[in-house]
């Protein structure tokens, strides 16, 4: 009976055509290094030069319609910086979009969090009800915003129904009182974003060992006590990334608030993107929203950095 | 499961739908009204004149709206905008969550560029595009970029892949390092174990940002209006050009959202069931 | 009901179009060790998490001291669960994982305390206490996932394959281990494995399954004596059973079993062949610690039919050695001591154990008769 | 995708300013020496140069088109264009069916290949064009952009100053017979004095009535409220009891609909406080607006809104008008002459047939009615100096706003607007517009005066919207929010350079109606 040597399987199951190269290529240092080289070398080759003529607007006074060339304009050092610094308008928008953000992304992950769990036990029909939830976040932003508008309008859907079908007096003026307009933006932004959350959340949950959870069981935890002590924990990585990437986008909010209230009325729902947006597009400001965004990277870049902390001690 | 608790949660899904869907409806109806109907009050839900003229103009704009000569749609047919939209975020897609993913994985796994790499990936989502847009603008005039499909393919890439890093990290973080490991003492390469050991795991993960970075891409607006004029524009701005001397076009607009969103229903549908993989620490379950 | 501790009746499992578990039926006394044996995905798995409530079983019952728990969810069942791959609760600390059986019965915090010591102390993780379980190594994260079902107390103590990840070495102390400690607390253990010899050793009995059968139920000993099938007798013994295929043939009032030129005279269990093979083919099992050189037959005053072979691989032990022989070309394995002189190309003649074959029908592969006993 | 981004053109070098006044200053002379070096230059940012006092054309034809036209074979001849070249257009998706047609016709005639670029929101045409100013592709040749935007479009550097192309083409705009209606004729091209874009719409704001109802209105009432009999109202006082008079709350029936929201708030003060004689700024750029007319007219203003209006007004987006008017939800409406249009068409509007047409109320100053009418946005013509050929360009732009091709140019549907004084009368206008209203709108455009156009003018604007539709909003009295806007006034002036400002207003205001600036004169302001 003839007997096969099992011998230890080179890589790939054949001999390599170029032996030196693929030992390289499988080295760990020059392994690890290749895996982050493209997006190092996009992000660098993309960003670095409009990053840096960003700081430098950030120094100069200077707007297109002065007729001078953005390189040819007078230095003012750090005084931009100073009058953001000062600017009421900035730091109520600043108020205002920390506001927005925090109650739409707790709402978005409070919602989206419920429908991934309710989501993760099978059920008829689950595939399209799932296509539908994620439904509104592929809708184009502007529709969505649109959609909103006309839902929120005096005589619009929502009040028709308020006063037909609940029993109001009259309708409620939506956008006229700040925080009432802030609302139905939120509303819309919950609306279009928590299907994110859910999507990302319930990618995690499915993605997470069944092992730990059942043992748990046959511990004698209850449904919650293992939502608390091994679902949550187990999941921390995955929620910390979703509250960063969608509060960072939350805090651009711009399509929404310039479709529904433009701002209005006044500044009163008048988001930070929407500020630099008139700074930049409309007063032409541009060396000012160039030191508004340097200021607002700078202070986001740390909170975010506080964030991220807890990821860094993972295993 | 019991057959009520089936029908419960199949009642509960249903009525989050409703709830999620009443938007929606809203634009699907809308999209099949007549021009006076847009903003009419009492409004309803379905129209009272029903038209498809609203889809017809997107392809044939010479028709005028719902019949009305006021409302003689001004864009160009959508078959360019559509075209470069499906050009360049699937592109733009595939590449960020591929570079992202090995970046992840260089992160997750070797720590490469320590802390800083990482996070300063992060920054590109911290810029308020507005302050950015004339910057890019100058140096893509350097480049040769402006309104190519290229450019925004690029520029998408670049903008999303802070995403496709993080996301990823976070589902190849959940990956027991003791399975990859099993297989290096096997003999396989770092490559091998990439490719068939860790990416297979992070397969629902890989979905959901592709998904998310593809709906990113399909409906980011600002850069689209500032990098293109004629040849590149994509959806989401010409989406903005449907309006007239009567405000704009609500009918072709929600239109199109609804046209606009059909590829990334497909996409979504198509790569859902990679969404949960579940995999039970490594080993087949008997 | 019946007596049993554990009594499962009738039960059945499908996923889908594949049946795991079929029909089962099995009584587990109070305080027994028993292994379910079986090759990979004979079902006996997926009985286990049905025991333990991790799946609910498509058809049948499962009692426990007499009451049906097939509702029960596995929190109530006070049934402990120790995992293929542990399971552990990797964000936490080892401290933390003996710890949460009694922090999720809300016991008091010195109760917990005092266990978590006794436990850590017991297993020797005392050192290990604030290590997170990730970090650990096989042996420590077995005993942690040991200790954190054992400190539940639990009525039944169920161990899916546990000491899968373990070197040989380390596998035979761990063995001992657990059967001391199951003897020490003295509670019903069902012990899931595809490693017979795991079982041969550990289990007070086994049951044996198949494609999600039960095929025996016995104890170790009865197992290796007498297996009531093909499926069995090739199972349990390494290294495993010779397997002849014979023919049953009757000459006059003699009854032989024939390989080619080979004999055996049957007469004597003729009745119990006649009885029990359906047709003439039969298959004749005898293990390779009962093929006996001819001197040692002679020596012990067995007589049967001499086989000659030819030797073609010796496998030197410790204290034997494993000889292949060809007879014709059939493949028979023997166990000789070591100090039985044998080299390649030898002839051997050997004589089958006469009280100690055991014959197969060919087609329904049930024992026919196992020994002469 | 890319053909047109080849690798010579990105290290072409933009013309810096310096170069440009050279080359500019060589212009004079190329001139001489037969035009060859010149055609194309475009003229400098202001030169001072003396405005041509009679214009007599240096290209020969009958009719600016056909000079146009001969400028493109001149240009030709000499080099400049040849067959084929592509010119880009960027213009508003709402204009598309103004302009493609005529594009069409236009490369027919000339053989160059002019193409248009829509852009969908008019704010994001100047965001491009701003744009364009500072990277400067070259990838535009004409913007239609509103024409107060000429300020900043200039002093960027991005546009050309047309002064010497109208003297050598003769667009015909400030004489002969089919000249724009005065003041069109200043306001849509002027900055600083000088040419810099050719205007192609006329935005003077309209107003709407219902006919019907005011004919079945209880005359008696009326007169027993007001002490006058029922009719149209020439002065805001009787405007606003004529509105009072209409609004019916609880039949859900409003008195009218002004804009009041975050983009045109100023159009309903602007127009009773410029005819109360006020201005936005004294000669030294202080603002005039926190004056006895501004806040008077705000607070008149607000009273109307919040007492007789929708909420829509102060919240919704312009759009809103053009559904409650038609809708037969107000009794009043205010806003760009396609209102009528819409109101009138029975495919789209419960009142066709029911709509009437007034003028634009005033104020008596010593017994004579002083009537403002602003005139919002509306679009003109400019060419960028990065283009291929800006004088190629311009040829199109007047060809295209010429007394014939620009008739059946803005006789389509679309949101340009008739701006020719003959056109008024044109059988095909009238019909468009509805016969009765012509004459009305021409009045109302005779009157017409200019959004502030200015260097930062949409920033002046925009910060005097969002303080109006706050106090619309009844969140900051009248005075307050003008203050406040003075305020943000002076630093936007202080920031954009006081003399330059200065410069520009005093040219500005001079492109008011004349009775406008006589007011002023009497009552002592300029």
């Amino acid at each position: 009976m003839a007997i096969k040597v099992e011998r230890p399987p080179v890589a790939g199951g054949r001999k390599p055509l170029f032996p030196r190269l693929v030992r390289a290529l499988n080295r760990e240092s020059f392994f690890q290094n290749v895996l982050a080289m493209p997006m190092q070398l996009l992000l660098w080759f993309l960003l670095i030069i409009p990053t840096l003529i960003v700081l430098y607007l950030s120094l100069v006074a200077w707007e297109p319609r002065m007729g001078v060339d953005w390189w040819q304009a007078p230095f003012a050092w750090f005084r931009n910086y100073g009058h953001v610094l000062s600017d009421v308008r900035f730091w109520q928008a600043i108020v205002r979009t920390i506001g927005v953000v925090v109650v739409a992304v707790a709402l978005e992950f409070a919602i989206g969090l419920a429908l991934a769990l309710f989501f993760q036990r099978d059920f008829l029909g689950k595939r399209l009800f799932t296509a539908v939830i994620l439904y509104p976040m592929m809708l184009p932003w502007v529709v969505v915003g649109l959609a909103f508008y006309l839902l929120f309008l005096e005589k619009g859907l929502v009040n028709y129904i308020l006063i037909h079908f609940l029993g109001f007096e009259t309708g409620v003026a939506w956008y006229h009182y700040p925080a009432v307009a802030l609302s139905t933006i939120i509303l819309a932004d919950v609306w279009q974003w928590t299907p994110f959350m859910f999507l990302i959340l319930y990618s995690g949950l499915g993605a997470l060992p069944r092992d730990p959870v059942e043992a748990a069981m046959t511990l004698g935890a209850s449904r919650w006590q293992i939502f608390r002590y091994i679902t949550m924990p187990m999941l921390k990585q995955v929620i910390i990334i979703a509250l960063i990437i969608r509060s960072l986008e939350a805090f651009k909010i711009f399509d929404l608030v310039f479709i529904m209230t433009g701002g209005g009325p006044g500044t009163a729902t008048e988001s930070l993107s929407l500020y630099i947006y008139r700074l930049g597009f409309v007063y032409g400001q541009l060396s000012y929203a160039a030191a508004m965004a340097v200021l607002i990277l700078v202070s986001i870049s740390i909170i975010i950095r506080l964030a991220v902390r807890p990821l860094e001690y993972e295993v | 499961m019991t057959l009520i608790g089936q029908a419960s949660r199949w009642l509960g899904a249903l009525a989050i739908c409703l709830v999620i869907l009443l938007p929606v409806v809203w634009v699907l109806s809308i999209s099949f009204k007549p021009p006076q109907e847009w903003l009419a009050y009492p409004p309803t839900i379905i129209p009272v004149e029903p038209t498809t003229s609203n889809y017809i103009v997107l392809f044939q704009p010479g028709n005028p709206v719902g019949g009305v000569a006021a409302m003689v749609s001004s864009a160009e047919p959508v078959t360019q905008a559509l075209i470069n939209s499906l050009i360049i975020a699937p592109i733009a897609t595939a590449a960020s969550v591929l570079i992202g993913f090995f970046a992840a994985y260089a992160v997750s796994r070797y720590r490469v560029g320590g802390t800083f790499m990482p996070f300063f990936t992060l920054t590109t989502r911290m810029f308020p595009p507005v302050a950015f847009a004339v910057p890019l603008l100058v140096y893509y005039r350097m480049l040769g970029l402006i309104d190519t499909q290229l450019g925004l393919i690029l520029m998408y890439t670049a903008f999303t892949v802070a995403f496709s890093l993080w996301m990823m990290k976070g589902f190849i973080d959940g990956v027991p390092r003791h399975i990859e490991e099993a297989a290096v003492l096997d003999g396989a390469s770092p490559w091998r174990v990439l490719f068939t050991i860790t990416l297979p795991l992070v397969r629902g993960g890989l979905a959901a940002t592709a998904l998310f970075v593809f709906i990113l891409n399909w409906t980011e607006f600002l850069f689209a209006l500032v990098f293109t004029s004629r040849e590149a524009i994509t959806i989401p701005v010409q989406v903005s050009h449907y309006v007239g001397a009567v405000g704009r076009f609500y009918g072709p607009q929600a239109a199109l959202g609804i046209v606009a969103s059909i590829p990334v229903v497909v996409a979504g549908y198509l790569i859902q069931r990679h969404l949960v993989t579940g995999f039970t620490f490594g080993l087949v379950r008997e | 009901m019946g007596e049993g501790f554990i009594i499962l009746k009738g039960l059945r499992k499908e996923f889908g179009e594949l049946v795991a578990v079929e029909d089962l039926e099995l009584e587990v006394e109070e305080g027994e060790f028993l292994c379910f044996l079986g090759p990979s995905g004979c079902g006996k798995t997926t009985t286990l998490r049905m025991v333990a409530g991790l799946e609910i079983p498509t058809a049948g019952d499962i009692f426990l001291r007499g009451e049906r728990i097939n509702d029960l969810p596995p929190q109530r069942r006070n049934v402990g669960f120790v995992f293929q791959n542990y399971a552990l609760f990797w964000h936490m600390t080892v401290h933390d994982n003996l710890a949460f059986g009694l922090m999720v019965r809300r016991a008091p915090r010195s109760e917990i305390e005092r266990e978590v010591g006794e436990m850590a102390r017991w297993l020797e993780l005392e050192d290990l206490l604030e290590t997170k379980a990730s970090r650990l190594d096989l042996s420590a994260m077995q005993r942690v996932a040991l200790g954190r079902t054992l400190v539940t107390r639990p009525q039944v103590l169920l161990l899916d394959e546990p000491l899968n990840n373990f070197r040989p070495a380390l596998r035979e102390i761990m063995r001992g281990e657990l059967k001391r400690l199951q003897k020490q607390l003295g509670s019903t253990m069902i012990y899931v494995t595809h490693d017979q010899e795991e079982a041969m050793t550990m289990g007070d009995r086994i049951l044996v399954m198949s494609a999600g059968r039960k095929v025996q139920l016995a104890t170790p000993r009865e197992l290796y004596r007498q297996p009531n099938s093909l499926f069995v007798a090739g199972f349990i013994g390494r290294p495993p059973m010779n397997l002849l295929e014979v023919t049953y043939a009757r000459e006059g009032d003699r009854a032989f079993l024939r390989k080619g030129e080979l004999a055996w005279d049957v007469t004597l269990l003729r009745h119990a062949i006649e009885g029990g093979l359906r047709g003439e083919k039969a298959v004749l099992g005898v293990r390779p610690e009962h093929v006996l050189p001819v001197e040692e037959a002679e020596r012990r005053g067995l007589k049967d039919t001499v086989v000659t072979g030819k030797v073609d691989l010796v496998q030197p032990l410790a204290r034997k050695k494993i000889v292949d022989l060809f007879i014709d070309d059939t493949l028979i394995k023997m166990v000789v001591s070591s100090d039985f002189p044998v080299a390649k190309d030898d002839q051997v003649e050997v004589v089958f154990h006469p009280q100690e074959t055991h014959l197969f029908d060919k087609e329904t592969e049930r024992a026919i008769y196992n020994g002469l006993s | 995708m890319g053909e047109k981004h080849e690798l010579k053109k990105v290290f072409r070098r933009p013309l810096s300013r310096r170069d440009f006044l050279k080359a500019a200053g060589g212009a004079g002379g190329a001139l001489v020496l037969g035009g060859l070096a010149s055609a194309c230059a475009p003229a400098a940012t202001p030169t001072p140069t003396t405005a041509p006092a009679v214009p007599v054309a240096a290209v020969e034809g009958a009719t600016p088109e056909e000079r146009a036209l001969n400028g493109i074979k001149a240009l030709k001849e000499a080099g400049k264009v040849k067959d084929g070249d592509t010119f880009t257009i960027m213009h508003h998706s709402g204009q598309r069916n103004n302009i493609v047609p005529a594009l069409e016709e236009w490369n027919r005639l000339t053989g160059l290949n002019f193409q248009s670029a829509e852009v969908g929101l008019e704010a994001d045409i100047y965001t491009k064009a701003m744009n364009e100013a500072v990277v400067r592709t070259g990838d535009y040749d004409i913007f239609l952009t509103f024409c107060n935007w000429i300020g900043d479009m200039a002093e960027a550097g991005l546009i050309v100053d047309q002064t010497d192309w109208w003297a050598k083409y003769d667009p015909e705009v400030d004489h002969g017979p089919s000249a724009y209606v005065a003041p069109l004729d200043r306001f849509t091209s002027l900055y600083k004095g000088r040419r810099y874009a050719l205007g192609a719409d006329d935005d003077a704001f309209s107003l709407f009535y219902r006919k019907d109802i005011m004919e079945a209105a209880d005359k008696a009432a009326f007169e027993d409220k007001y002490g006058r009999e029922l009719a149209l109202p020439n002065t805001w006082e009787e405007f606003d009891q004529w509105i009072e008079f209409f609004d019916r709350p609880e039949e859900g029936f409003r008195g009218g609909h002004m804009y009041a929201e975050r983009y045109f708030a100023y159009t309903a003060w602007a127009a009773r406080f410029i005819s109360k004689g006020g201005a936005y700024f004294d000669d030294n750029m202080d603002p005039l607006i926190v004056s006895d007319e501004g806040v008077t007219a705000l607070e008149e203003q607000i009273r109307l809104t919040q007492n007789h209006m929708f909420e829509d007004a102060v919240t919704g987006d312009w759009a809103v008008a053009y559904s409650r008017f038609p809708e037969g939800s107000v009794f009043f409406a205010w806003a760009w002459a396609s209102l009528g249009k819409w109101a009138q068409d029975p495919e789209t509007s419960k009142i066709a047939g029911k709509v009437g047409y007034l003028e634009c109320p005033g104020t008596m100053h010593d017994g004579t009615l002083i009537r403002a009418v602003p005139h919002v946005v509306g679009w003109s013509f400019s060419v960028s100096r990065y283009g291929k050929c800006p004088e190629a360009a311009y040829c199109w732009a007047q060809w295209f706003t010429g007394p014939t091709v620009g008739l059946d140019a803005i006789a389509r549907v679309g949101t340009l607007d008739t701006f020719r004084r003959p056109w008024f009368d044109d059988e095909k206008m009238k019909e468009a517009y509805g016969a009765e209203f012509m004459p009305i709108l021409l009045k109302l455009t005779e009157n017409s005066f200019a959004d502030l156009a200015l260097r930062g003018a949409n920033e002046y604007l925009d910060k005097l919207n969002l303080n109006l539709q706050q106090a619309f909003a009844g969140q900051k009295d009248a005075e307050r929010a003008l203050r406040d806007t003075a305020d943000e006034w002076q630093k936007v002036t202080d920031r954009l350079g006081r003399l330059g400002q200065i410069e520009a207003w005093r040219t500005e205001r001079a492109n008011y109606p004349q009775h406008i600036q006589d007011l002023w004169k009497k009552l002592g302001k300029f």
